[in-house]
């Protein structure tokens, strides 16, 4: 592995290269995504998005440099702090909550041999990094010194802390059936075939946890904070939610740790559920790099059904969004836990 | 109801007031709220009306009663052409004005197209403030095909100007009648798919269902009318029980709230009653075309001089929002001494207070946006 | 509309009455002192029973008549309307409020409130509705002269650039 | 229990019905878009319009354009204006002054010395068009096409420049009527 050989190079180098990359990364990442967003949206509403005969025309062929154009706006942007916040916390807070992302990110096995750190008890990890934004959040809404903020804060804290339980333990079928807690172990107990076919996915493994794959994606859904779960920004009732106050680079940052979320939150489905870098077609095309692309393409197309979704469904309200939780997510995912042990008892991992 | 969850929550904290506008995105306008909460819970909400007066009714003391018809179309801007036709209809009334047998054809399939148009934002806004955004474009893409039409009768796509007293400004285009089956068979399919995405989504039936619940006593009390006093389950509209105009020689129904997913008078049996009068309005339109006069004269009845004999008169007329009034004394000048005009949103947003008390804030502006206020209207 | 109203309402309410129409009347002008009961009796009446107010208009005729205040009222039930005028004096316009009656009066009452500066005496809530709260003035009488300026805007009375 | 499973059916079906239904638009998202491209494409567009030729149009209320030449300065159309954005002037000539005629073969009487149209005012309701009894006032476009093309793009920087002034009288020309007006008495049958 690429950490092994870079073992002997002084750490600080290591941690910078890494770091650097993972930035550019996210920041490519949130662009692409703003890109396929806004394309998704205008599709499916009968436009045409961003469009442009060109570059140096509008915003380039078919708008694609229409999201370069938005990243140097807010980058230019002034940086506006309202008197009343509180500055420090203020200024924090957006970092607080991409740091988040950015941990998490750094588990992520993008490959075989494509991996920032490799922790043994690597999913438990990113469970426990990926809802340290939930701090930010409350922060960004209580220094903001606005009521629409605070409210957007309160929302978002009730509602990741909830989210938080259903998707852990849909996680936890995937640990009973590979028995480890190490991601690359996760991903390498699902090569081969099952059912005659069908890929050795643990989606696929047995109807348990294939609904388990449900919940942890519903569950993940709502943890980034998207439609139909999208009630802290809720710009209909909440003008902005928790980042009303925020303009420029400091807005850009929430954006950014919103689409590393999820990323983060597709990575993890693909690895624990779709067999991560696995090809979908056990041996065919399983080299490292292929893998990578494999594991790429799992995890945006997740995140392009997380478009879909926005651009569907209206929004849930609150003390419905608590009831999803606790009385839909949690009891499914319980039963999950306990048919998944069924199953291994009866039918074997 | 209304109390039900202030009553159920056991936790009190601190009331604190929130002000949700002028400038916010789903008051529809400029509209203020005072909304006092604990917490995410609303105990009292305080519309504060006023920010988008234009003094309507002291320009119209100035104008003359031509001039005052593209002053009406700035009233209910969604709704142009019902505004203009509750103002010609009433004049006609105090000058005992007979309009041709085509005119009156022409002004109901306008003010027919126009009510369509009027639900179809509604429908698409009130989407739009409990979250559902793709609805939304999908009805406005409809509604401009009838701004289309609309632009091709009278030039104008919003402010049409288009109802004068005693006829219309302009005779239909050669092709109308055609185009305008086209868009009615088209658009009867739209309305499915609209159902199917936002009308019986579950989380919209969750959001909507149950919530505001408007009482026919509560209702009738506040004045309520048109599509919101309808979703409560009265079943009274002006253009059968009072009818103006030529509506009397149509066969359509009247869709009531029957509490088709929660109680009768929720925000969902609100939504659903417009889905169903877009329904009606298409039958309305495709009978008017069929037995319209292929000629005649449209300016025909056009009076020299609108000058209206000495005398008052009190005429309303359903506008998609509810009851349109124009009160207008006349004495004898070219211009009204009084024009006073009864604006159904106003009506609808007294109302607000009364039926969104003890709800959460998601819940108010879903509330705000079932009752379909036009701001224009209200501050006028 | 089949029920004389002036003729009951005098029956009632004896020298409310001041000018009526022929039998199906359009209009009835009555006495202010009553009138917050008489609309009660109007509502509550069951061949009557006007249970809503579709419109409260304010008119001012010129700065020699007194002000008005016409009220349009209709009955869901029986399907018939009337309209009732009551006059009050310019200098001192005071007529007693029915926001109790029918709760769109509230608003109504307010919204000529602020145009005609007509007081509505029992009034839960007699604030300006659609003017700011600091305006001076009542803008739709007729002997209204607007301001020059407002919170040091200068509302300007000739274009500039037109001559 | 019963209720349990049928909401989560319930949600579970109408989410598919929904996610259908956008899937479907995304996939014809290249023929069934509506949006009109502005700075390239312009309306207006035949096929997304209702099979129209823009010609075939009442009206379209765009920019007002007065054919001076044919103006005789009679001001109905500044009389219709609610707003009071067209303000004409005309002066009495002196008799037997060839004016010209008008298109309409009028003999002009009045030299119309100032036809101001305050565009920024105009509140489109195309009032004055209709009493002009030479049809000179007009917006542009549609069946006026032949006339004056459609013009919907006529923003300025400056509000002054929406003044449009149409009148073409020069100062002489002004000058040569308005000197002799005090020794002659006033012309007769001159009257708008």
């Amino acid at each position: 592995m690429i950490s092994d050989q870079l073992a002997t190079a002084p750490w600080l180098m290591w941690f910078s290269i890494a770091g650097v990359t993972l930035f550019l990364i996210m920041a490519f990442n949130a662009l692409a995504a703003v890109y396929v967003e806004r394309k998704v949206s205008a599709f499916v509403q009968d436009r045409v998005g961003p469009m442009g005969q060109g570059a140096g025309l509008h915003a380039g062929k078919w708008g694609l440099l229409q999201t370069v154009a938005d990243a140097v706006k807010l980058l230019t942007k002034e940086d506006i702090i309202p008197r009343a916040a509180d500055r420090k916390l203020f200024i924090m807070a957006p970092f607080v909550i991409f740091i988040g992302a950015f941990i998490s990110i750094a588990a992520l096995p993008f490959s075989s041999i494509i991996q920032v750190i490799d922790v043994n008890i690597g999913i438990f990890y990113i469970l426990a990094t990926s809802s340290l934004g939930v701090i930010g959040l409350i922060l960004a809404g209580w220094s903001s010194e606005n009521k629409w903020s605070l409210y957007g804060a309160m929302r978002s804290a009730a509602q990741i802390v909830s989210y938080e339980i259903p998707a852990a333990l849909s996680i936890i079928v995937v640990i009973m059936i590979t028995s480890t807690l190490n991601l690359q172990g996760i991903v390498e107990a699902q090569g081969g075939i099952v059912w005659g076919f069908l890929p050795n996915w643990i989606v696929f493994n047995n109807p348990f946890a294939f609904l388990a794959f449900f919940t942890y994606f519903i569950a993940g859904v709502a943890e980034t904070n998207r439609t139909p779960f999208d009630i802290p920004e809720a710009e209909s009732e909440l003008v902005g939610g928790f980042h009303t106050e925020y303009s420029g680079m400091r807005w850009a940052f929430f954006f950014l740790s919103e689409y590393a979320n999820m990323f983060v939150v597709c990575g993890i489905a693909s690895v624990t559920f779709l067999g991560g870098w696995q090809s979908p077609i056990p041996g065919f095309m399983n080299s490292p790099f292929w893998g990578l692309f494999w594991f790429m393409s799992k995890v945006l197309f997740l995140m392009f059904i997380m478009i879909w979704f926005r651009w569907t469904f209206p929004r849930l309200r609150v003390d419905q969004l608590m009831s999803v939780a606790w009385k839909y997510l949690l009891p499914i995912s319980l039963i999950n836990i306990f048919g998944v042990g069924l199953w291994i008892l009866l039918v074997g991992a | 109801m209304t109390e039900r969850l202030i009553k159920n929550s056991f936790i009190h904290g601190e009331e604190m007031i929130l002000n949700i506008g002028p400038q916010h995105p789903s008051t529809h306008g400029v509209l203020r709220l005072r909304v006092k909460t604990d917490g995410e819970i609303v105990s009292e909400v305080t519309p504060i009306i006023g920010y988008l007066h234009r003094c309507f009714e002291k320009h119209c003391e100035n104008l003359t009663y031509e001039q005052v018809i593209p002053y009406t179309d700035r009233c209910d801007y969604i709704a142009s052409m019902n505004t203009n036709f509750g103002y010609v209809v009433a004049v006609e009334e105090l000058m005992g004005i007979e309009v041709p047998e085509k005119v009156e054809y022409i002004r109901i399939i306008m003010a027919e197209l126009n009510r369509i148009a009027s639900h179809l934002l509604a429908l698409g806004t009130f989407g739009l403030d409990v979250g559902a955004t793709t609805p939304f474009l999908y009805m406005f893409r409809d509604r401009e095909r009838i701004l289309d039409m609309f632009e091709m009768v009278c030039g104008a796509r919003l402010l049409y100007n288009y109802m004068w007293v005693g006829g219309v400004s302009h005779d239909l285009p050669v092709g109308f009648v055609e185009a305008t089956f086209k868009f009615l068979d088209d658009f009867e399919r739209e309305i499915d798919e609209y159902n199917n995405l936002l009308t019986f989504n579950k989380i919209f039936i969750e959001r909507t269902a149950d919530v505001g619940i408007m009482t026919p006593e509560v209702a009738i009390d506040y004045g309520v009318s048109g599509p919101n006093l309808r979703g409560s389950g009265v079943k009274w509209d002006l253009r059968k029980n009072d009818p103006y105009s030529i509506y009397d020689r149509f066969d359509f129904n009247i869709p009531v709230g029957e509490g088709t997913m929660g109680s009768v008078g929720d925000c969902w049996d609100r939504y659903w009653v417009r889905v169903l009068e877009m329904h009606e309005s298409v039958k309305i339109v495709r009978q008017a075309l069929q037995q319209m006069p292929k000629e005649g004269n449209v300016h025909e009845a056009l009076p020299k001089k609108v000058r209206p004999p000495k005398g008052s008169v009190y005429k309303r007329t359903e506008s998609p929002r509810g009851d349109l009034g124009y009160y207008i004394i006349s004495d004898g000048k070219p211009s009204p001494i009084r024009l006073k005009m009864r604006s159904p949103a106003f009506t609808s947003l007294s109302v607000l207070n009364e039926i969104s008390r003890g709800w959460m804030i998601s819940d108010v502006l879903a509330v705000l946006g079932s009752l379909d206020i036009v701001l224009g209207e209200i501050d006028r | 509309m089949n029920v004389d109203v002036a003729k009951k309402l005098t029956e009632v309410f004896p020298g409310c009455l001041v000018e009526q129409d022929e039998f199906p009347e359009t209009h009835i002008q009555l006495q202010p002192d009553q009138w917050s009961k008489i609309a009660s009796y109007l509502k509550e009446t069951e061949e009557l029973s006007f249970d809503s107010c579709m419109c409260i208009t304010g008119v001012d005729f010129g700065e020699e008549d007194d002000l008005e205040s016409r009220y349009n009222l209709h009955s869901m039930k029986h399907n018939h309307k009337i309209e009732v005028r009551i006059s009050a004096n310019r200098k001192k316009p005071i007529i007693p409020t029915v926001s109790h009656v029918w709760q769109i009066a509230n608003w109504f009452e307010r919204e000529v409130f602020d145009m005609f500066g007509i007081k509505f005496k029992g009034h839960p809530d007699l604030r300006r509705m659609l003017l700011p709260e600091d305006w001076v003035g009542y803008p739709l009488r007729k002997d209204y002269v607007g301001p020059d300026s407002y919170h040091g805007i200068i509302i300007p009375k000739v274009k500039e650039v037109w001559e | 229990m019963g209720r349990y499973l049928v909401n989560i059916w319930e949600s579970v079906s109408t989410m598919l019905i929904g996610l259908g239904i956008t899937g479907k638009h995304l996939l014809r998202a290249k023929n069934g878009n509506v949006t009109l491209q502005y700075p390239e494409e312009k309306w207006p567009r035949p096929e997304r319009n209702i099979g129209f030729d823009h010609q075939d149009y009442n009206v379209i209320r765009s920019r007002l354009v007065v054919d001076i030449n044919d103006c005789t300065g009679c001001k109905k159309c500044e009389r219709a204006c609610p707003v009071g954005c067209i303000s004409v002037e005309a002066l009495k000539v002196p008799k037997g002054t060839d004016l010209g005629v008008t298109s309409n073969d009028t003999i002009k009487r009045l030299l119309v010395t100032r036809h101001d149209i305050d565009m920024s005012e105009c509140m489109y309701c195309n009032l004055c068009t209709f009493p002009c009894p030479e049809e000179c006032i007009y917006m542009t476009g549609g069946p006026n096409s032949h006339k004056t093309p459609i013009d919907y793009e006529f923003s300025e920087y400056d509000r002054n420049n929406l003044i449009y002034k149409f009148a073409v009288a020069t100062q002489e020309e002004i000058d040569s009527y308005t000197i002799p007006v005090p020794v002659t008495p006033a012309p007769e049958g001159a009257k708008a």
